[in-house]
């Protein structure tokens, strides 16, 4: 592996060893230290929920009542972190991964599982938690967020001078999305319009089989320079290093100085998707290496040190899971399919000649079937 | 429901609002008309600010409009068409200017799998009321990639609407009928006709977009194909840049005895086929003439629907006029490579004969 | 010239070189030998080298040719495409593999204004045998973007050919007819028939392709369609995966008393539109089914030109079957969303009582 | 203007000043040292000839011989330079500005026209010349020139111990190409492969009537630190220091080290093609104290300073010239359209059957013309 490449852990901001023990450092630690033992235990159960929440929606694909499953298994310190570093005027572009963000923004996650059980490609109303749709079509969102973030700064909600009412906008996306071209073009956007979108990159070190090498060959983090835009590597295991340094990302856009480039250098634990088989193109030592860096246990290790993390707690949140992990399954098996005429709903906005034809000509073909059945 | 688009006649005592302009002008005064109806309407594009396009049609409104409403943004266009969907999220309704036909590629992943489907994707939740405005067409002598006819590309695609204005009338108002629209629109500028004048009145669309129900009127309008010219023998079907040529052609057939119908269809999507079969239904005779390859393009959606509405009016098999399928040639043999008049007479000749 | 291809039965005495493989089984041995013929043929994609690509098309490809001949490329298609034009301008015949149909669009531009046109540009002086193999269609309860068919939206541009194998033995010949081609070649990949299987013969191809006239002959060949099953009554008309559901509607069809006529087109372009014609004037009917939608979709181009070649042999309009004009909707309607054994009996139905 | 953007003059490589003093630079003198005052004629002759040449295809494009033209003036040194940098095995992919590179490529200028009278869109054979055709889709070609680098280190033709065999690849385009996202993508595929190819961007201030703050707010150089690709700003109406970064750029590149940018900050004296009007974006004041800096100029005050530019070879220099606008004006008046049926030509390089069965009826549809004529 070069050192210095897309997989170096040199420069990665820190604010948690991976023993749990919190180190400081000058430029974030003003941004963590409003996080009270409360807070952490919030991200604590945040992970830990997630990561149940997570192998429940694993365990409904393999009983096939999902399609597919995208699982965010490692990801959650960078996602959890990040996300509660939001505020409500923000807004978030997810890929397809952010199943943690969601949480922060009060999407309910079981919802999310429409989208993989195929019932519908949308699954919330962006409006109504400042968090767009998913897009599985790679880097396309990065654009989307910068042509927001410019609309934030027009409706003079940027440096307004009253901080509650600025906002600022999040695209996150994967290693692999940095190679697309219009990742490159947002950041050439947002920086010649000083757009406040923060681009958060979790490099996972993975795009399904390809190493993050294939991508880069200096870290991910580098990327933004190039285009004038200010850049940090993070801890990406490390929620309290992902919060502060997202918090201080988030601030500098808000406040009207542009955009920001945040590498989360994490790890993908699971799989792609479950689709995917890792055995084919990475070793078990090396998920063995990081399954030693889990983002959770280091947070359960700084907090149980501290003595913050009592049984209650645990138990309580133990109860959370298995009371979310039961509705998850009884709401998705209880899903069923809308009428088949919806498929030709909302295509446009307003009637168009050749989806009212079809939509038409679908009814009447349908109803011949239904009148054959009731002449039986 | 008729095809043709009525056009009350201005009452004799109102001050006239009607006023001689070249289809360049006439897009212009309709981008004008739409952003001083509306103050979230923006333009975006490259060189559309303070040289007001490398056509002029957006000639004086960066000056009256400034930066903010007018933006000259940077070279890529899958990055205009992206952030004008963000933007879109907040309510913005972007008019992109793409400098040229040939230039619209590098946007068509952001088109017809972000910009074409957002809405669907939402259940409706988003709306994304973005035009994308596209000089097209060739005939102007023009460089490689500067002439081509990317319409049936972009029409095979469910979620976008596609229009094309044959007169300086109709640049005016669908301009502002597509700005109005919630949905994208594709809006295909014929470049060798800006320069052609026309009388417009621009009294009436104004009017049905203030209306109440403004937009539903608007976009239900910009469906619709138009009567061009009436004929008894023959239907002539067109749009953009090929409808002034079936009017000559009709001029001449008329000569010979041949009573030509043109059709000018406004819209690619939907296609106003509802139009086209009533007028075959009494012609009985089909002949479809456009710029862009015949093979794969318009012209061949047109000639199945057609035939699957009228089989039994039709005489002849719907005939069709357009590019050969090479790359659009050098200029000095576009004039070869394009319907030209006698094509034209010569598929209306053989759709007779057939 | 017939439409059939030609299959000469091998010499009894001969060894066998008829082996059963999956469709995708039978692609990975077509790129397999191709490459074992070609040292200058080398794989780009993402994910094709130890994964084996995401359907494991390329499986073991990679462990046998080195990091060199099969490459794991960046995230980007616009680059694979545009990387490939390069290499090719030193000889090399790069198949890309795009990871699934939604997912070509960033390349949209490389492929139709570079790759389709550099021959024509350069006056025939460079030639770019590149070939673009897209896992298209649906049917696998996919989640969005992965399931759609784009064919039509490569299909208007020239100077690319598009080929789309429904069985294991074209796809075995077809892919490596394709990359001995010396123009660029769309390869659709039925992924629902990823896992079909069926006898394939491998000798055929290889004599032909190892001859001196090799190239000419093979893309010849591919732009050919096939009789998939002989009958009188009514000509379907199906590619990729297609073709078993029109092979399925036939034997229901026969049980009727309707002798249905089954064409597999193999080529969209070139459409082997001659084929289908002659079939056309001894049926008189046509069904075209595929599924992407109807509307602007190949069977919109194999209407207007069976129309307009076939015309007075028509007992009704060539009808179409097809997807709808919404975006590809969520897995659990794909079944009511695709062309569908009921579907396709219905339009044989209304074709003849038409 | 923001101080450090991409109009800003900082860092730029000099070896001559704009009066024409030769100034020392440790890192490329020795690019620089094989230069003789013989070599420097030449270049000052290039210059004079393209220019001269450029201004009468201007006139010839005012006269309607041409259907449109795109002058290169006052990016002479920038192409000269650069293109004398080059050696056999080298390959350039061209936009559609570098006639200057096309020179030193031994194209011949008058065949360049061809292009621009509608004859066809391709005017000479890439592979004679290692010269590729013009790209007008802009970027495109940035990724073709990355696929070349490639395929020349596939075939051992880098780093290959025999340095006369070792070639590389130089892809032009201006700063307005930087933000199209096959640009970027360019530099993703250069940097991971460690492609022998020099991305020369011409930065002439302009991307039509935009200036380069409306692609960058930084120096378009810094764009290549961002893929891990070393760059280098050049005072691009430097004809000395263009050679020496190019030589130096290249060496680097044949040698195995892989990519490097190039930004040569440079000004378009003219119009950007003859249908601009750059009167409606910019004023007089910026072009006089452009002119002021005149590339070839620079070299002349330099030569003429050292006695190294006499009369004589001014005048043989003012003959050729003069012969090559003669020749220029009697081959483009001459110019006739070939068969119209060439237009089929070379769509595919085996016959397709749509192409010839529409050469087919367009040869019958011509020749019923022909027919109705002869009966005249
Ligand atoms: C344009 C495009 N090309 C290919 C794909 C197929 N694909 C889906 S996810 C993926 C890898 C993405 O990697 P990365 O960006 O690192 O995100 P991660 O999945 O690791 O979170 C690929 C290639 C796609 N979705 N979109
Ligand atoms: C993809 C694309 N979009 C738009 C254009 C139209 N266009 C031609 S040249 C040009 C400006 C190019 O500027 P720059 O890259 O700086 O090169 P310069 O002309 O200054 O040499 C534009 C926008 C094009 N040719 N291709
Ligand atoms: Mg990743
Ligand atoms: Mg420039």
């Amino acid at each position: 592996m070069d050192v210095g490449g897309p997989l170096s852990e040199e420069g990665l901001v820190q604010l948690l060893t991976p023993a749990g023990e919190r180190i400081g450092n000058e430029q974030f630690d003003p941004f963590a230290a409003h996080l009270s033992a409360h807070d952490l235990r919030a991200f604590w159960r945040d992970m830990t929920v997630l990561r149940s929440w997570d192998l429940e929606a694993t365990s409904l694909q393999r009983q096939g009542e999902l399609g597919l499953w995208v699982q965010s298994l490692g990801q959650e310190a960078a996602q959890i972190g990040s996300g509660h570093a939001l505020r409500e005027p923000d807004f978030v572009f997810p890929s397809y991964r952010e199943h943690g963000v969601a949480l922060t923004r009060d999407v309910d996650l079981v919802e999310i599982l429409r989208i993989f059980r195929g019932l519908q490609h949308g699954a919330w109303n962006p409006a109504d938690h400042g968090f767009h749709l998913y897009s599985l079509v790679i880097g396309t969102h990065a654009l989307h967020a910068t042509g927001y973030a410019m609309a934030l700064d027009r409706d003079g909600l940027v440096a307004s001078g009253d901080p509650d009412k600025d906002g600022a906008v999040v695209a996150y996306f994967g290693d692999g999305a940095t190679s697309q071209g219009d990742v490159s073009e947002a950041m050439v956007f947002a920086a010649v319009n000083n757009a406040p979108v923060v681009f958060f990159v979790q490099n996972n070190q993975f795009a399904i089989s390809e190493p993050a090498t294939r991508q880069s060959r200096v870290p991910i983090a580098d990327r933004g320079k190039g285009f004038g835009i200010p850049s940090v590597r993070v801890d990406g295991n490390d929620v309290i290093a992902c919060h502060a340094v997202t918090r201080w990302a988030l601030e500098h856009a808000r406040s009207g100085q542009g955009p920001v480039l945040i590498e989360a250098f994490t790890y993908r634990m699971g799989a792609h998707t479950t689709s995917d088989d890792p055995t084919r193109y990475r070793s078990k030592a090396q998920d063995e290496h990081w399954r030693e860096r889990d983002p959770i246990a280091r947070l359960d290790a700084h907090l149980t040190r501290s003595g913050e993390l009592d049984e209650q707690f645990r138990a309580q949140v133990a109860a959370e899971c298995k009371a979310l992990g039961e509705r998850t399954r009884t709401t998705v098996r209880g899903w069923t399919k809308p009428p088949t005429t919806t498929m030709f709903d909302h295509v446009y906005a307003l009637p168009h000649a050749t989806v009212e034809a079809e939509r038409a000509w679908f009814e009447r073909y349908e109803s011949s079937f239904a009148d054959v059945e009731a002449t039986r | 429901m008729t095809a043709t688009i009525e056009r009350p006649a201005t009452t004799a005592s109102a001050p006239s609002t009607t006023t001689t302009l070249t289809m360049a002008g006439a897009i212009n005064a309709g981008l004008r008309a739409a952003m001083d109806r509306d103050p979230k309407v923006l333009l975006m594009g490259e060189d559309i600010g303070a040289l007001g396009g490398v056509f002029r049609v957006t000639d004086g409104l960066h000056k009256d409009f400034g930066d903010d409403r007018v933006m000259d943004t940077p070279l890529a266009e899958s990055g205009i068409v992206g952030t004008a969907i963000g933007m879109a999220m907040r309510g913005y309704r972007s008019v992109i200017e793409i400098q040229f036909d040939g230039f619209i590629f590098p946007a068509y992943d952001q088109i017809t799998t972000q910009l074409a489907k957002m809405h669907y994707r939402s259940q409706g939740q988003i709306t994304l009321p973005i035009v994308i405005r596209v000089p097209f067409a060739g005939g102007i002598g023009a460089v490689e990639h500067h002439s081509e006819s990317p319409e049936a590309l972009f029409a095979h695609t469910a979620g976008l609407r596609i229009v094309s204005p044959a007169t300086p009338q109709d640049a005016y108002d669908l301009i502002q009928q597509s700005i109005a629209c919630p949905d994208p629109v594709m809006f295909f500028e014929p470049k060798a006709r800006y320069w052609d004048k026309g009388e417009v009145d621009t009294a009436r669309v104004s009017a049905q977009l203030d209306a109440a129900d403004g937009q539903s009127a608007g976009t239900a309008e910009m469906a619709k194909a138009r009567v061009a010219r009436e004929g008894a023998d023959v239907t002539l079907v067109a749009y953009g840049p090929t409808v002034r040529l079936a009017l000559q052609a009709a001029e001449v057939a008329a000569k010979d005895g041949t009573d030509v119908e043109v059709i000018d269809l406004r819209s690619i999507s939907p296609l106003d086929s509802g139009a086209v079969v009533a007028s075959a239904k009494r012609t009985g005779r089909v002949v479809v003439v456009h710029e862009a390859p015949t093979s794969f393009g318009s012209g061949a959606e047109l000639s199945a629907r057609v035939t699957e509405q009228a089989f039994f009016h039709l005489h002849a098999p719907v005939l069709r006029v357009g590019g050969f399928h090479t790359p659009y040639p050098g200029a000095t043999y576009e004039h070869d490579y394009l319907p030209s008049l006698d094509r034209v007479l010569d598929a209306v000749d053989r759709v007779i004969q057939h």
